[in-house]
């Protein structure tokens, strides 16, 4: 048995219907544990402040708004190279949740940087970037909602996810180019970096964990009623044509 | 060339309109598609042409061998008529255009931009483009559109003429046009709703 | 209860506020949608059997 | 090919003046600035670079949508699709006439305009030559766009919005490189960075563009 | 005439997002400005009044030249101008529409984007008053500057040049009240000027309109 | 109500297309228009529904009192059918739209949007819409462009129902429409060019 088979509708709807009670179990639990050790249970750091705490919202966020738009990179291959429809609307379904996952991030940083630079905002390359990924996903949904024969959406954004990961990537290097800026660099890398204590780094994981099934378990269910949508659209069609 | 049609399915909007049409076009043959408004004329021939890609079965002859004209004539308002006409005559490579505009009377005109013509001439001009493309088969959906009855007598001259010269033409149209053809009722090819069982089908 | 957040109190709630409000929405416009497509599925299927 | 090339540029400029009305956009974003901000000469000149380059981005922009909007009405992207010239062919051609009637004359003009908003001496060679640089790039994204977008009605904003985000890295890499001009700093590695980007797109974007059109079309 | 009104917003909403569009846009000026100005606060903060309004203008601007054009080419206007509506209510109608689905949100979502361009605190106040008085007059002189170009094909660049100038007045007295306001100044001339532009816009140019409209379908 | 033209002369694009057209139309009656491609048809009709002036000559009937359906059927394409009628229908001020839909066989597509109907759905809609304007003059170009015979056939039935209850039609159309009305050539009304002595009249 070959992975492609999952790309079948009904095969996805099966297994995604046999998971899907587990994965918010999952993330409901996980979300709990992450968010009331990081918010109740941890100390302030000494240049943060109470602030840290917003840490546990921030890093997650953020970091789901990348994936969310790597994963609907892959997703829009594997339609134009394999025409597999679960992976098109997968990505269509994808959009949104990586749209909040941007927000949450300008949101929670926005809010931070206020105690910690002075500014809501400051033109910092990453900040920046982050921007301009916002765009691209409020381009990326416009552009589904605007089109009608299904097919030609999905074909469509998908040239544009690929373009456009091209340019964002583009852009983050400009954006660096242009100013230095004031955001922390990377203290969170997989070989775990003493410049961030215990405390604070086994919540964030947690939460870490937390985001990562919630985005799984939005993409799965957002998906399947896409798939859902375009049964009653050939429904209707059929019923029309009898 | 010959045209041979197998057991053609084609969609449009993404649901099936037409199933297992089949037909052959020899040259110096014209076939008139017929049907009811909906049945789908104009989807069938821009399958053929090459516009969209057929759900299934089999055109023996490449989009390169066909010129279509379709409801809407592709002309630029500010640009004369003949400055319209010599820009297809460019595109397709051929320099004459002269004998199109004489054949579809539109001499008088030459100068006139195209945004200053009635609904027929404009319709003319359309079809004057047929004769500058140098392509065999001619894929024209309702061409008369328009015309008086002078200028529909001129459009059978000119098919009459590309007939004679080894060419051939297909036309979806509901009116007569003066002139014999084999016809082809599209009714019996309407796409049948599939059997849908299960979430596969869905994207049918 | 809550811990004592100092003078930031008002930024950590609020960060927590507006992540919150944005994860319902987003969950909650999910599942009803998700609701509503499952209904008029189920609508639609029911009329396919009875006419079959 | 030559003759679609032609015949574009024809009809640019019968159509009430191609040419003539994307500089004047320019020239009215510009003038409208100091109305917006102000008329402090300091202040001018250190956003000159980048107000400069802002209106011609936008300039650009705002005549993107005809590029393939008037062709598919009047039918003639179907019958361009079935004629025996690539279709990627037509994408370079049109974004070649867009250029020609848009990117070339705002540069031409840009360094007029400089003029009003007190840019530096030192930067009006830059800015020409960052624009000629640049501009090329933002006619073959911006076709891009319109080839993503054709057959949309209102296609216009929704292509707005896709082409900006793209012609960010364009839009930064140019004003830097006028802006280091015109503070005497080395602006090399932004030049570079803006011809990198124009021969990229010039490379690629063909093909996007016409399998976006072909898609459309169906 | 409502259903006119009602119709044009259905319009909006359905195709793509006719709100969120200009919206868009608007948040793209205002975001691209300091790409090419360069990052520093200050002088994003003293430029900010200025190029919101700027911003807000472009954006208006570019939904202009649809207000009419689409009913123009699919005969709709031919057919209204026969309806037993006045043309006068007719253009009134688009007006409100182009606001409700332009001015409206841009005046909104103004305050946020203030906050990208580092905008005094004291001006967000002023910000939001001045875009209520001003883009209905926005939307008011773009629906005359469209009716005069209707049916003309390229009509997009020509429409810009000839409602940029108009806009002018509009621009200045509401840069000013926001520039003034943060700066702690009295700003009510600037306001009221805006106010009296909007009325007298709204009470005359509808006339004006309606007769550019009979003129162009002859 | 009648409409009685006298003497009637109008022009297109500054330039006079007709001279001299009168007649009469009375309540009941259909009268066809014909004429060669560009003699002047459209240019007649519009300046008829007051959307031209007239160069010279008198219209008895307002065109608050006309109908008029062009070429181009003003339909949105993102709205559905029975929205794009409805619009219509509360603009000329009536509420009921179903019989429309009826008469034109578009009930089965009410709810599809516009842009998803074939050329000669479309048509339907376009004249559907006279119905609803409850004028009681229609005129109409080329109304049967696109149509089907059995389409022709409702459009033949709807213009019969239209005078039986009191109206009148008339119609510029190039083919037979099946049923029987009396016909206006325009052929003789040709504007002649005028002699032009003097710069006086350079501005005619
Ligand atoms: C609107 C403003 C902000 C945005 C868009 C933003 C965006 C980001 C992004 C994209 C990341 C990287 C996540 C990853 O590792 O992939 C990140 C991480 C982080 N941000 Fe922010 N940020 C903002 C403001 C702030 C502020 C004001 C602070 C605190 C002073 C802050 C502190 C951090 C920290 C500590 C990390 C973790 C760094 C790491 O371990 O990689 N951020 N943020
Ligand atoms: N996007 C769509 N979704 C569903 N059905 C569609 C869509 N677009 C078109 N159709 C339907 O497809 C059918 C085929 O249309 P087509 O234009 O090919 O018909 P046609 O034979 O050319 O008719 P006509 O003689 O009126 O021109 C029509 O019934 C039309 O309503
Ligand atoms: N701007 C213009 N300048 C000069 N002549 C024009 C202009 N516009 C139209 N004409 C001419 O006016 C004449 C009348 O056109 P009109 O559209 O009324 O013809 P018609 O009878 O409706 O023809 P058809 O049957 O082809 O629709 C045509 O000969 C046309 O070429
Ligand atoms: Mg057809
Ligand atoms: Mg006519």
């Amino acid at each position: 048995m070959s992975l492609w088979e999952y790309a079948n509708p009904q095969k996805f709807m099966q297994t995604s219907q046999a998971v899907l009670p587990a994965i918010w179990g999952l993330t409901a639990l996980s979300m709990v544990v992450g968010l009331v050790w990081g918010f109740f249970l941890t100390p302030e750091a000494e240049n943060f402040g109470s602030t840290v705490k917003i840490i546990y919202l921030h890093v997650p966020a953020a970091m789901m708004a990348i994936n969310a738009w790597v994963m609907m990179l892959v997703a829009s291959l594997i339609w134009l190279i394999r025409r597999h429809h679960v992976s098109a609307l997968a990505a269509r379904a994808a959009a949104p949740v990586g749209l909040t996952m941007t927000l949450i991030a300008l949101a929670t940083g926005a809010i931070w940087g206020q105690p910690m630079w002075g500014t809501y905002w400051a033109w910092d390359p990453r900040l920046t970037s982050f921007l301009i990924l916002f765009l691209f996903y409020l381009g990326y949904i416009a552009l589904w909602e605007a089109i009608e024969n299904p097919d030609a959406a999905a074909d469509l954004t998908s040239v544009l996810c690929i373009v456009g990961s091209v340019f964002a990537v583009l852009s983050r290097y400009a954006v660096n180019f242009w100013n230095q800026g004031l955001h922390q660099g990377a203290t969170l890398s997989l070989d775990k970096q003493e410049n961030i204590a215990n405390v604070f780094w086994l919540p964030l994981l947690v939460c870490l964990g937390a985001f990562i099934l919630l985005f799984v378990a939005l993409v799965l269910e957002r998906t399947r009623t896409e798939i859902r949508v375009r049964r009653i659209k050939a429904l209707i069609a059929r019923e029309r044509m009898a | 060339m010959d045209l041979t049609v197998q057991d053609l399915a084609c969609a449009r909007g993404g649901l099936p309109v037409l199933e297992g049409v089949s037909f052959t076009l020899r040259p110096g043959r014209a076939l008139m598609l017929r049907g009811p408004n909906g049945i789908g004329k104009t989807t069938l021939l821009r399958t053929l042409a090459g516009l969209q890609p057929a759900l299934s079965g089999t055109i023996s002859a490449p989009p390169e061998a066909m010129a279509y004209a379709a409801h809407a004539d592709g002309l630029k308002p500010t640009l004369s008529v003949e400055e319209n006409l010599r820009f297809w005559a460019r595109v397709f490579g051929q320099r004459d255009i002269a004998r199109a505009l004489d054949e579809f009377n539109l001499t008088e005109l030459a100068h006139r931009p195209a945004q200053n013509l009635s609904a027929g001439q404009k319709r003319r001009l359309g079809l004057a483009r047929l004769l500058v493309t140098g392509r065999p088969i001619w894929v024209l959906d309702e061409p008369t559109v328009s015309l008086d009855a002078a200028s529909v007598a001129l459009f059978g001259a000119a098919v009459a003429q590309h007939l004679r010269m080894g060419g051939s033409a297909l036309i979806a149209t509901h009116i007569h046009l003066g002139f014999e053809a084999v016809e082809l009722d599209l009714t019996p090819f309407r796409a049948r709703p599939r059997a849908m069982d299960r979430f596969d089908e869905a994207f049918a | 209860m809550i811990p004592d957040l100092g003078k930031y109190a008002g930024a950590v709630l609020s960060s927590y506020a507006i992540t919150l409000v944005l994860l319902a929405a987003l969950i909650g416009l999910s599942l009803w949608r998700a609701a509503r497509v499952r209904r008029q599925l189920d609508e639609v299927e029911a009329r396919r059997t009875r006419d079959d | 090919m030559i003759a679609l090339f032609l015949r574009d540029l024809a009809l640019a400029i019968r159509a009430g003046g191609g040419f003539g009305l994307g500089l004047a956009f320019f020239l009215i974003v510009v003038v409208l600035v100091p109305f917006g901000v102000g008329p402090e000469r300091g202040i001018l000149a250190a956003i000159a670079p980048g107000i400069l380059w802002v209106g011609a981005l936008l300039a650009c922009l705002l005549s993107l949508d005809r590029i393939f909007a008037l062709d598919f009405e009047d039918g003639s992207l179907d019958l361009l699709a079935t004629a025996p010239i690539p279709l990627e062919g037509v994408v370079a051609m049109k974004a070649a006439a867009h250029w020609v009637t848009t990117g070339l004359p705002l540069t031409l003009a840009a360094p007029v305009l400089g003029l009003l908003l007190h840019l530096e001496p030192a930067a009006y060679g830059w800015l020409v030559l960052s624009l000629a640089l640049g501009t090329p790039a933002l006619s073959m994204i911006g076709t891009f766009g319109a080839a993503l977008t054709v057959g949309l009605r209102r296609g216009g904003l929704l292509l707005s919005l896709l082409v900006l985000p793209l012609y960010v890295p364009t839009l930064i890499f140019g004003a830097e490189a006028v802006a280091r001009g015109a503070a005497g700093q080395a602006n090399a590695t932004p030049l570079l960075m803006l011809a990198g980007i124009t021969l990229a797109t010039l490379a690629l974007l063909p093909f996007a563009a016409a399998a976006a059109i072909r898609i459309n079309l169906r």
